[in-house]
């Protein structure tokens, strides 16, 4: 068994909005092994960035965390002060966003943001400050000397993204978030800086959690794999055993939709219907509506999530009687 | 036989300024392309290289630099007005971002039935009902009535592209070009648009040009017709996508091909270098001498800094690239090891 | 930002100021009465003679030929102008426009930017908090404020203070600008003086201009904060007042600046109604006073000043706004 | 007609702007119905001058014993017209001009633009003043062509920015492609989007006429008329002193009030309008 | 305060307006002159008292009339407030350069015969005594000093000295002489120079000095060098400057902050401040002027003397004059050409008695109406004898603080009677122009009527309207060419039916050597323009000050002070009047201060 980093146990965030109340993450429980790369896919309003930013005790308002803990280290996030919540982020977890290139402050130049974050945390003279940052910019391929003299918007998207990550690594945190770090870069960028970040995984042995909805992405870089879908965490496992053995059919679907330059295309098939409405989610197992599967319970009974093999959970009333792999 | 469009070097070179300073940015530069009814045929390539405007010219919403866009054999900029609405409605276009591309303050109904009503293909609000209604059902937006009178702002990501499809195949067009249109639609939604698109290319003999950067979609829409690479407003690689994703001759897309993630961990951990010398992709404004690729081309000798290599006939494949021959043979499945 | 855009800018400017002269120009020479008129009335009262009489001599008096051709007079203003001589009065005689700007300016100079600098300060401090602080009840409160000074002209708000404060309780004085027995100069006194007689013109601004930035900073700073770098700086554990100090007001005030010098030369044009009902001698009451008896040099040279002034003060605006702001490169 | 029943279901589902949309239609009210209700006499009653608010006099007298709601009402009528034909007239012009420029660019958006930043540095009240005089103000329409003659260029410059956004636009590209006519690009496809950004002008540009008009009014520069709130509120400061009589207040407070409330209206519907006729904050309804 | 020698300093405080700094100087022919400072810096040779005509003998000496001559004696040791001595030939300077003034035109020469004396030669004919009297009244002698512009005086004598005397009779000037075009050009660019000259401060021979001028006080100190210093109480006047604003003055009345204060407000704003603050009185005082309405006689119907008669009879005067100011005195003719209050001075009996009374009588003037076959429409609105209905225009100009409210109400009651008419409010710029260019834009234009500043002589008054301003916005009808082109064409019969030639009787006035000749001329003319309804008094205006009991002695009607509880009523006893007129720097100038009458209580 390995060692687990962060425990998140039945976790629950929920926006009370105008119009109803939405559970973006919905008694979510995850482990998040030490020294692994675990990545959470799940379509676009899953609730990935929300469970991310629990992580950090910083759900954007109007969310609140309304039940669950996340243990780090043995403490519960949720349970800390201001003070010590200032000092544990960033040092402990960091965070590469979603939109990077928006992360940073535009008339702040980056060499003062370094050592602006720095500071918040520890006493060091700057130089010492800006060399320790200069040696993680050259770890992501840049020039130390052009980047700090620069205002954020001087920089190219690859860029940004590169200097974000090495801001990640400023205060050698144990564990750094990449929520779909590369979205809006080409494919080549992003493969580059995937290689990066492995280089960075394996040499400094840090854990990672990667959000994506993007599979392919996923299956280059993660150990483990959560997948998530309106809120929920429906399925976990190893890569190797999730891709080859999933047992939610939703998971299944993810793979199978995923255009590939190697499969057959006759092997690939799309998933029906269309998204849930987070406020207005069907009964039951909310991806019911989609799943050619479903049976009547699935519509009444929301399923537990239920271990299916070593280290692979699975959220689905049909994980026994369905061998998804072999549907076609 | 003249085919249904066709681009004779055409180039595009917009005027643009940084900082005050005036310069040129050749978007497009002598691009030579054909269109037949039916076809399908992607052209992918990174951002910034001038696929939009590609797709701009092909729909006369960019008038040409330089060349010609020859519609039925007939230069569709010295038509006169009865051919160019010929043409106009025969060319349609399908963007990229679904709710920029509807206006906010009309509802479904009043997005689709102007076009209708106002070329004539039918005639009185019944008629355009009826006629919106049998769009939405092609499709697959159903039942119809349901989605009339909705803002776009109250439909998904997809439905929305739906719409945009229907819009597109209201005015009975013969190719539409489809820019990036399911880049901006969720994951699991995006292989049934795909589907659409194909469903309507299939039955309504519709020739489609599918503008993307993702390869895979690419292969999966086209897997019949063609692929054309573009670079830095020059076409590098054209062929059937069979022959081209098998063995693919340009440096440059051997390099894409590499960087495309696989969604099979076996294959995506392997470990591979991208064939590449810098990834910094050059300033469109200020492109390279010669080969444009020449910079980050692992392959570059002299000649590619200093002549403009031609596209040529490589096989079946048209390529552009003085090394076509000399460069390693390149395999999908090398990949898989 | 090259040397080259600011000179196209200030060319742009120039064109402008140029546009501004003759349009001032052809719309003084447009405009009917004259200076003789109502001051020959009174002249022949005062002095008991015909109106006629009164009519002639006037017209004597002042330097102005109604039927001199509109293009000599143009000419002779513009050669004017580029000796950077804005005219001279033709109703009194020898006093240039130079000289009433001179005089008068630093004034309203003094009381404009105090009352925006105040105005100012206080606004981003109530708009930072509001925009923080969604729920408290500083928001309904300023919120309320600012729609109510927005609703109410500013010369009304002057009237209710000069009658509550000047005519009624009598802590301010009616008018004037400083204590008429102090010697003008840099003593403290005389400051003291003047600071408290530009209280209620100061007052009048401010309590008019807060509202107004309060919600400008309001909406800037929630725009802000909806930012990602705001969430990344929490992110990175750097301290709420930190952020909204560096990250928050930073960012939020650079399009508020350019509202700064744009107010200014509003506060010129706009000082009219406020410095005639405190007979304070700015240059909206010499503009007043100019009106009345149409002494239209005086007012050309005003009108072209307080243009001039506005396209500079624009023309800074848009640079320091770039300054400010290294996102935006000053473009065409 | 869903429209507008959709339309006045978020006006009214919104506190503010119900409050601004009732301030506005009693305002309403009192210039177009109030008039025929209200009989204004300005006959002199000298001895029941400043008299307080009485059943017969609900706001008591003027200093000539005349009733002041009354003239509140009668005035109403004028100060609202003159606000309502200034903001029609800087619409049409200002709205025309900010569309010619976004839409032709070029060398006539150059034009226009420099046309339109020159107005805007020039200062709006002196010219109102000199204007009020070249113009000789005889009625609300004269009136009104004074105070729009220099409202105009904000609203130029807004509209040609809005246009500008949205040529580009994708949805507007696409009729292009859908051989859709220029009027119709025009007038069914950009105009909807404007429509409410109008809207709202127009209410701001009223509220900014009265305001403008008040002034001139107590500078003495346009028509006398006695019963205009600015003409009220001149005479009751300046001119018979009510400031200066304890039972005047009344009278020099009413012009005061109804100006301010007309502006509060003004503001909070707008804000109103705002949301009503923005589609992307009107939720999925 | 305490001076230097430890004695009280003592300051006259008081309000009053001139040009801000920097548009103030020190030349009093400059635009605005120097504003309120003026009576105390400078003087004439006499001191006309505009209501009373009295006249008090200032730098004059004595004066005696010798036939075509009238000789002048200056107070020996006068002096300029800069040190200089004040000469005949400042006298003569003053009538050299300002060769405008009204007397001039009667004046062959002003001679300076030695350095106190000076010389009027008058033209022959020469007017009577009083009247040569009043015409050098008026002038302000002290406000040229020779010595300060020398260069002007003598460039406008050389000027002078060029002209010949006049041939043509319109082309009469100063001196009886004719001024060709490049000799006036001359003249008026050594005018504009002189006005350039300055000096900052003005140089007067007044008793006190301007030190200090400010856009909100100016600072004046007494001239130890006056020729009367030891009759001056106060060391210091003080002038605030409270602007246009009236309740910005009522306010320093009511403070206390001023001593002085000119002006009459509404009823209500007296009786409240006499209320609030006890230490201060006011007094009422008759001004020479009446708000009134001239019509338009080039615009029908108003060419009808007997519609403009039915006008007259259907304004309700006292409802005007209540609210137009409530102390005005009412009126019972339409217009006579001088002041309600001069009827028993300059109207014999028998004549007054035969003028039409104008009463508020609107059944009178319905019948007027009818009678010129006018019909009244079942509204209530009156039609011409053609069926049309007239909408009239009265004419003000809007910043006349005591022109529209009347006007309003004079409106507002015609509309009533069934003639709808409308109050025109413009800018002062253009009334004039709209009311007398052309036809005219106004049916009836209003302004001060009957007035008679400068001096009370009701001459002053009938030029007024018959030569000057309002006849103009009156069109009355002048000579269109000939020798007496643009001169009056008005020929009217009289009281005995006799048709007089309202001109020449006017020209010839000045001339008539005794009073009851001249009372005989004005009473016809009075009932000429009563007669014809050449326009409309609405009332007589009363103005006054407000005095400071407890900071300064010396003010008028002691003795009634209490009795009427300080609201002091206008009063019809000479001496009182004279006192009370006194009160009002524009009336008598400072004749109070000078005569050392006012004194630090
Ligand atoms: N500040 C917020 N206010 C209201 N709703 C929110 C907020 N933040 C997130 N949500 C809602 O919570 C749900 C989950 O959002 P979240 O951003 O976690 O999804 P995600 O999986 O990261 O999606 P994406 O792939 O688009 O980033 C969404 O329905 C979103 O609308
Ligand atoms: N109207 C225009 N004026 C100036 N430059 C333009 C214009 N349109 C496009 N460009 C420039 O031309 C180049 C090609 O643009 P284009 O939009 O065709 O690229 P693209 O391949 O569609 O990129 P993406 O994948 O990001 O959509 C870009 O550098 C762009 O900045
Ligand atoms: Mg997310
Ligand atoms: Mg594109
Ligand atoms: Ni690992």
């Amino acid at each position: 068994m390995e060692e687990n980093l962060v425990e998140i146990r039945n976790l629950s965030v929920e926006f009370k909005l105008k119009r109803g109340t939405i559970r973006a993450v919905d008694n979510v429980s995850l482990d998040i092994p030490k020294g692994k790369v675990t990545a959470l896919v799940g379509e676009s309003g899953s609730g990935k960035s929300t469970l991310a930013s629990a992580i950090l005790k910083m759900v954007s308002s109007p969310g609140v965390i309304s039940n669950g803990s996340i243990n780090m280290n043995g403490e519960n996030i949720l349970k800390m002060k201001q003070r010590a919540l200032q000092q544990y982020r960033w040092s402990n977890v960091s965070m590469v966003f979603q939109a990077a290139q928006n992360s940073l402050n535009p008339v702040v130049k980056i060499k003062e943001q370094f050592i602006e974050t720095y500071l918040a945390h520890k006493k060091a003279p700057e130089k010492e400050i800006l060399a320790k940052a200069a040696q993680l910019l050259e770890y992501v391929r840049l020039e130390p000397k052009r980047v700090f003299e620069s205002y954020p918007h001087e920089l190219s998207g690859g860029m940004k993204q590169r200097v974000m990550i090495a801001f990640s690594l400023l205060l050698d945190p144990d564990l750094v978030i990449l929520d779909e770090p590369t979205t809006a870069l080409d494919v080549i960028t992003q493969d580059y800086i995937f290689d990066i970040l492995l280089k960075i995984h394996e040499e400094l042995a840090i854990t990672m959690l990667l959000l994506s909805h993007d599979i392919s992405v996923v299956a280059k870089v993660a150990d483990r794999i959560g997948v998530m879908y309106a809120g929920k965490l429906v399925e976990v496992g190893d890569i190797f055993e999730i891709f080859t053995n999933s047992k939610h059919p939703y998971t299944a679907g993810l793979i199978k939709a995923a255009p590939s330059l190697l499969e057959d295309l006759e092997h690939t098939v799309p998933i029906g219907g269309s998204p849930p409405d987070l406020l207005n989610l069907p009964s039951g197992c909310a991806f019911h509506p989609r799943c050619q599967f479903a049976k009547d319970i699935c519509k009444q009974v929301t399923p537990p999530m239920e271990d299916v093999g070593e280290n692979h959970l699975t959220a689905c009333h049909l994980h026994h009687a369905v061998e998804m792999g072999s549907v076609n | 036989m003249s085919h249904l469009l066709q681009l004779n070097d055409v180039s595009v070179i917009f005027e643009g300024k940084t900082d005050g300073v005036k310069h040129t940015i050749p978007a497009m530069v002598d691009v030579n392309l054909s269109f037949d009814s039916g076809e399908i045929v992607a052209l992918v390539g990174e951002s910034g290289c001038g696929k939009t405007t590609l797709g701009k010219v092909l729909t006369g919403l960019q008038k040409p630099t330089k060349g010609e866009l020859f519609y039925k054999g007939k230069n569709v900029w010295s038509m006169n007005k009865a051919e160019f609405a010929e043409y106009r409605s025969s060319v349609q276009l399908v963007q990229q971002d679904s709710y920029a591309a509807l206006n906010p303050a009309k509802t479904i109904f009043q997005s689709l039935s102007a076009p209708i009503l106002q070329n004539k293909i039918v005639k009185g609000k019944k008629a355009a009902h009826e006629k919106v209604c049998e769009l939405l059902r092609t499709v697959e937006l159903t039942p119809p009535e349901q989605f009339l009178e909705k803002y776009p702002h109250q439909l998904s990501g997809g439905q929305r592209q739906r719409v945009l499809m229907a819009r597109a195949i209201s005015l009975n067009p013969k190719l539409i070009v489809a820019d990036e249109p399911v880049s901006m639609v969720d994951v699991s939604l995006r292989l049934s648009i795909l589907n659409l698109m194909a469903k309507l290319n299939k039955e309504m003999g519709i020739a489609f040009v599918y503008i993307t950067h993702d390869l895979a979609t690419a292969r999966y829409i086209a897997k019949n017709g063609r692929l054309a690479v573009m670079y830095l407003g020059k076409i590098v690689e054209l062929g059937s996508v069979r022959n081209v994703l098998a063995a693919p001759r340009h440096p440059y897309l051997q390099a894409l091909l590499t960087a495309v993630p696989v969604p099979d961990p076996k294959v995506a951990k392997g470990k591979r270098e991208l064939p590449l010398k810098s990834l910094e992709m050059p300033s469109i404004s200020n492109p390279p001498s010669g080969c444009a690729f020449n910079p980050r081309c692992p392959y570059a000798d002299e000649t590619c800094v200093l002549v403009q290599p031609k596209l040529d006939f490589h096989g079946d494949d048209l390529v552009a690239c003085h090394h076509a021959e000399r460069i390693p043979e390149w395999k999908l499945v090398t990949l898989a090891k | 930002m090259t040397v080259k855009i600011v000179l196209k800018r200030v060319g742009t400017a120039a064109i402008t100021i140029v546009l501004a002269t003759v349009l001032t120009f052809l719309l003084l020479r447009l405009t009917p009465g004259n200076a003789i008129d109502q001051w020959a009335r009174e002249y022949s009262i005062q002095y008991n003679i015909s109106l006629t009489d009164a009519y002639e001599r006037i017209a004597r008096m002042i330097n102005y030929n109604p039927l001199e051709p509109i293009y000599r007079q143009f000419v002779r203003y513009v050669s004017g102008l580029a000796h950077g001589n804005l005219g001279y009065s033709m109703v009194n005689q020898g006093l240039s426009v130079n000289e009433i700007i001179a005089k008068a300016l630093p004034w309203t100079l003094f009381v404009s930017s105090v009352s925006l600098l105040i105005s100012f300060v206080v606004g981003i401090f109530l708009g930072v908090k509001m925009a923080w602080k969604r729920n408290s009840i500083l928001e309904p409160i300023v919120s309320l404020y600012s729609v109510v000074t927005n609703a109410v002209p500013d010369f009304i708000f002057a009237i209710i203070l000069l009658i509550i404060f000047a005519y009624g309780l009598g802590w301010f004085p009616i008018n004037g600008a400083y204590d008429f027995y102090l010697t003008p100069g840099f003593n403290l006194p005389f400051l003291l003086s003047v600071v408290y007689y530009a209280s209620l013109p100061i007052l009048t601004y401010v309590i008019t201009l807060i509202g107004g930035w309060a919600l400008m900073m309001k909406g800037s700073a929630i725009g802000v904060l909806g930012e990602d770098y705001v969430e990344a700086a929490r992110a990175r554990g750097i301290s709420e007042s930190r952020i909204m100090d560096r990250y928050v007001k930073k960012n939020a005030i650079i399009p508020l600046v350019t509202q700064l010098a744009v107010a200014l030369g509003a506060m010129l044009g706009g000082a009219i109604l406020i410095e005639n009902l405190f007979q304070y001698p700015g240059i909206g009451y010499y503009m007043a006073e100019a009106t009345k008896q149409r002494d239209y040099t005086v007012m050309q040279g005003i009108l072209l000043f307080i243009a001039i002034t506005m396209v500079v003060a624009n023309l800074i605006s848009d640079l320091i706004y770039s300054k400010l702001d290294p996102r935006i490169k000053v473009e065409e | 007609m869903q429209r507008t029943v959709d339309f006045f279901k978020i006006i009214c589902g919104n506190r503010r702007s119900l409050v601004g949309l009732i301030i506005l239609i009693f305002f309403f009210l009192m210039a177009t119905v109030g008039p025929f209700i209200f009989k204004l006499d300005m006959g002199v009653d000298y001895e029941n001058r400043y008299s307080g608010p009485t059943w017969d006099h609900w706001l008591g007298t003027d200093y000539g014993g005349r009733d002041t709601w009354t003239q509140l009402v009668h005035g109403s009528k004028e100060v609202i017209t003159i606000g309502f034909l200034t903001a029609v007239i800087t619409m049409i012009f200002g709205s025309l001009l900010g569309m010619i420029s976004g839409l032709i660019g070029g060398k006539v958006d150059t034009g226009i633009m420099l046309i339109t930043n020159l107005f805007l540095t020039i200062p709006s009240f002196p010219i109102f003043i000199m204007l009020a005089a070249i113009l000789s103000i005889r009625d609300p329409i004269s009136f009104a062509l004074v105070l729009s003659a220099w409202s105009w260029p904000g609203l130029t410059r807004a509209v040609r920015s809005q246009v500008i956004s949205l040529k580009e636009r994708d949805f507007i590209v696409i009729c292009r492609v859908m051989n859709l006519s220029l009027p119709h690009i025009v007038f069914k496809e950009l105009m909807p989007n404007i429509v409410s950004y109008l809207a709202i002008n127009f209410v701001l540009i009223m509220r900014g006429a009265i305001v403008g008009s008040v002034g001139l009014m107590m500078l003495g520069l346009a028509p006398y008329s006695p019963t205009n709130w600015g003409q009220m509120l001149s005479l009751a400061i300046s001119q018979t002193g009510g400031i200066f009589n304890p039972n005047g207040y009344i009278y020099v407070l009413s012009p005061i009030v109804c100006l301010a409330l007309f502006q509060l209206g003004a503001i909070f519907f707008a804000n109103g309008l705002d949301e009503a006729l923005n589609p992307r904050l009107r939720g999925n309804a | 305060q305490s001076g230097k020698d430890g004695k009280r300093e003592t300051v006259w405080r008081q309000s009053g307006g001139w040009p801000k700094p920097p548009l103030f100087q020190g030349n009093n022919f400059a635009n605005g002159g120097v504003g309120a400072a003026y009576p105390f810096v400078f003087e004439g040779l006499f001191q006309n008292v505009r209501f009373t005509d009295k006249q008090y003998f200032r730098l004059a000496e004595s004066l005696e009339h010798q036939g075509n001559k009238t000789i002048v004696k200056i107070k020996p040791g006068v002096k300029w407030q800069d040190g200089e001595p004040f000469t005949s030939k400042d006298v003569w300077a003053y009538y050299t350069l300002n060769n405008g003034a009204e007397v001039t035109k009667y004046l062959e020469s002003v001679e300076a015969v030695d350095e106190l004396t000076i010389v009027f030669n008058w033209r022959n004919p020469s007017p009577a005594e009083h009247m040569k009297q009043l015409f050098i009244g008026q002038d302000g002698h002290g406000t040229i000093p020779y010595h300060l512009y020398h260069k002007y005086v003598d460039k406008a004598a050389e000027l002078l000295k060029k002209a010949k005397p006049f041939t043509e009779p319109n082309k009469e000037g100063p001196f009886g002489l004719e001024i060709k075009d490049e000799i006036r050009e001359a003249m008026d660019e050594n005018w504009r120079d002189f006005l350039k000259a300055g000096p900052n401060f003005p140089v007067g021979t007044g008793p006190f000095m301007v030190k200090k001028v400010t856009s909100s006080d100016m600072l004046l100190e007494k001239n130890p060098n006056y020729w009367n210093v030891e009759n001056i109480h106060f060391d210091k006047i003080t002038i605030k400057n409270p602007g246009p604003d009236p309740s910005a003055g009522f306010a320093l009345v009511r403070s206390g902050n001023v001593d002085w204060f000119d002006g009459t407000p509404p009823r209500d704003i007296i009786e409240s401040i006499l209320k609030l603050n006890k230490d201060i009185a006011h007094y009422k005082m008759l001004d020479p002027a009446s708000v009134g309405m001239v019509f338009n006689l080039d615009r029908p119907p108003f060419d009808n003397k007997d519609f403009r008669k039915a006008i007259v009879y259907a304004l309700d005067r006292k409802k005007i004059r209540e609210i137009g100011n409530y102390y005005g005195q009412e009126s019972d003719v339409s217009m006579a050409g001088m002041p309600q209050s001069e009827f028993d001075n300059w109207i014999t009996p028998e004549i007054r008695n035969q003028m039409e009374k104008f009463t508020y009588n609107p059944e009178k003037a319905a019948e007027i109406l009818t009678n010129l076959g006018w019909t009244k429409g079942s509204n209530g609105v009156w039609r011409d004898p053609e069926g049309k209905v007239h909408e009239f225009i009265i004419g003000v100009n809007g910043g006349w603080q005591n022109g529209p409210i009347p006007g309003q109400v004079a409106a507002e009651q015609l509309t009533e009677f069934g003639l709808p008419t409308k109050l025109i409010a413009v800018d002062g710029t253009v009334y004039f122009d709209n009311a007398a260019k052309d036809k005219g834009k106004y049916d009836m234009s209003m302004d001060w009527v009957d007035v008679s500043w400068g001096f009370m002589f009701p001459w002053n008054s009938m030029r007024n309207y018959y030569w000057w301003g309002l006849g103009q916005m009156g069109h009355l009808p002048r000579y269109e060419s000939g020798e007496k082109q643009n001169r009056l064409n008005l020929h009217l019969p009289g009281p005995d039916g006799k048709v007089i030639d309202i001109d020449q009787m006017l020209r010839d006035i000045p001339y008539m050597n005794s009073v009851e000749e001249q009372k005989e001329a004005l009473s016809k003319l009075a009932w000429i323009t009563n007669e014809n309804a050449m326009g409309m008094v609405l009332f007589q205006n009363v103005t006054g000050a407000w005095a400071n009991l407890k900071t300064v002695k010396g003010w008028p009607r002691a003795d009634e002070i209490e009795k009427y509880d300080r609201d002091m009523p206008v009063t019809t006893v000479r001496e009182d009047l004279q006192e009370v007129a006194d009160l009002n720097q524009g009336f008598s100038g400072i004749t109070p201060f000078v005569e050392g009458r006012y004194a630090p209580r």
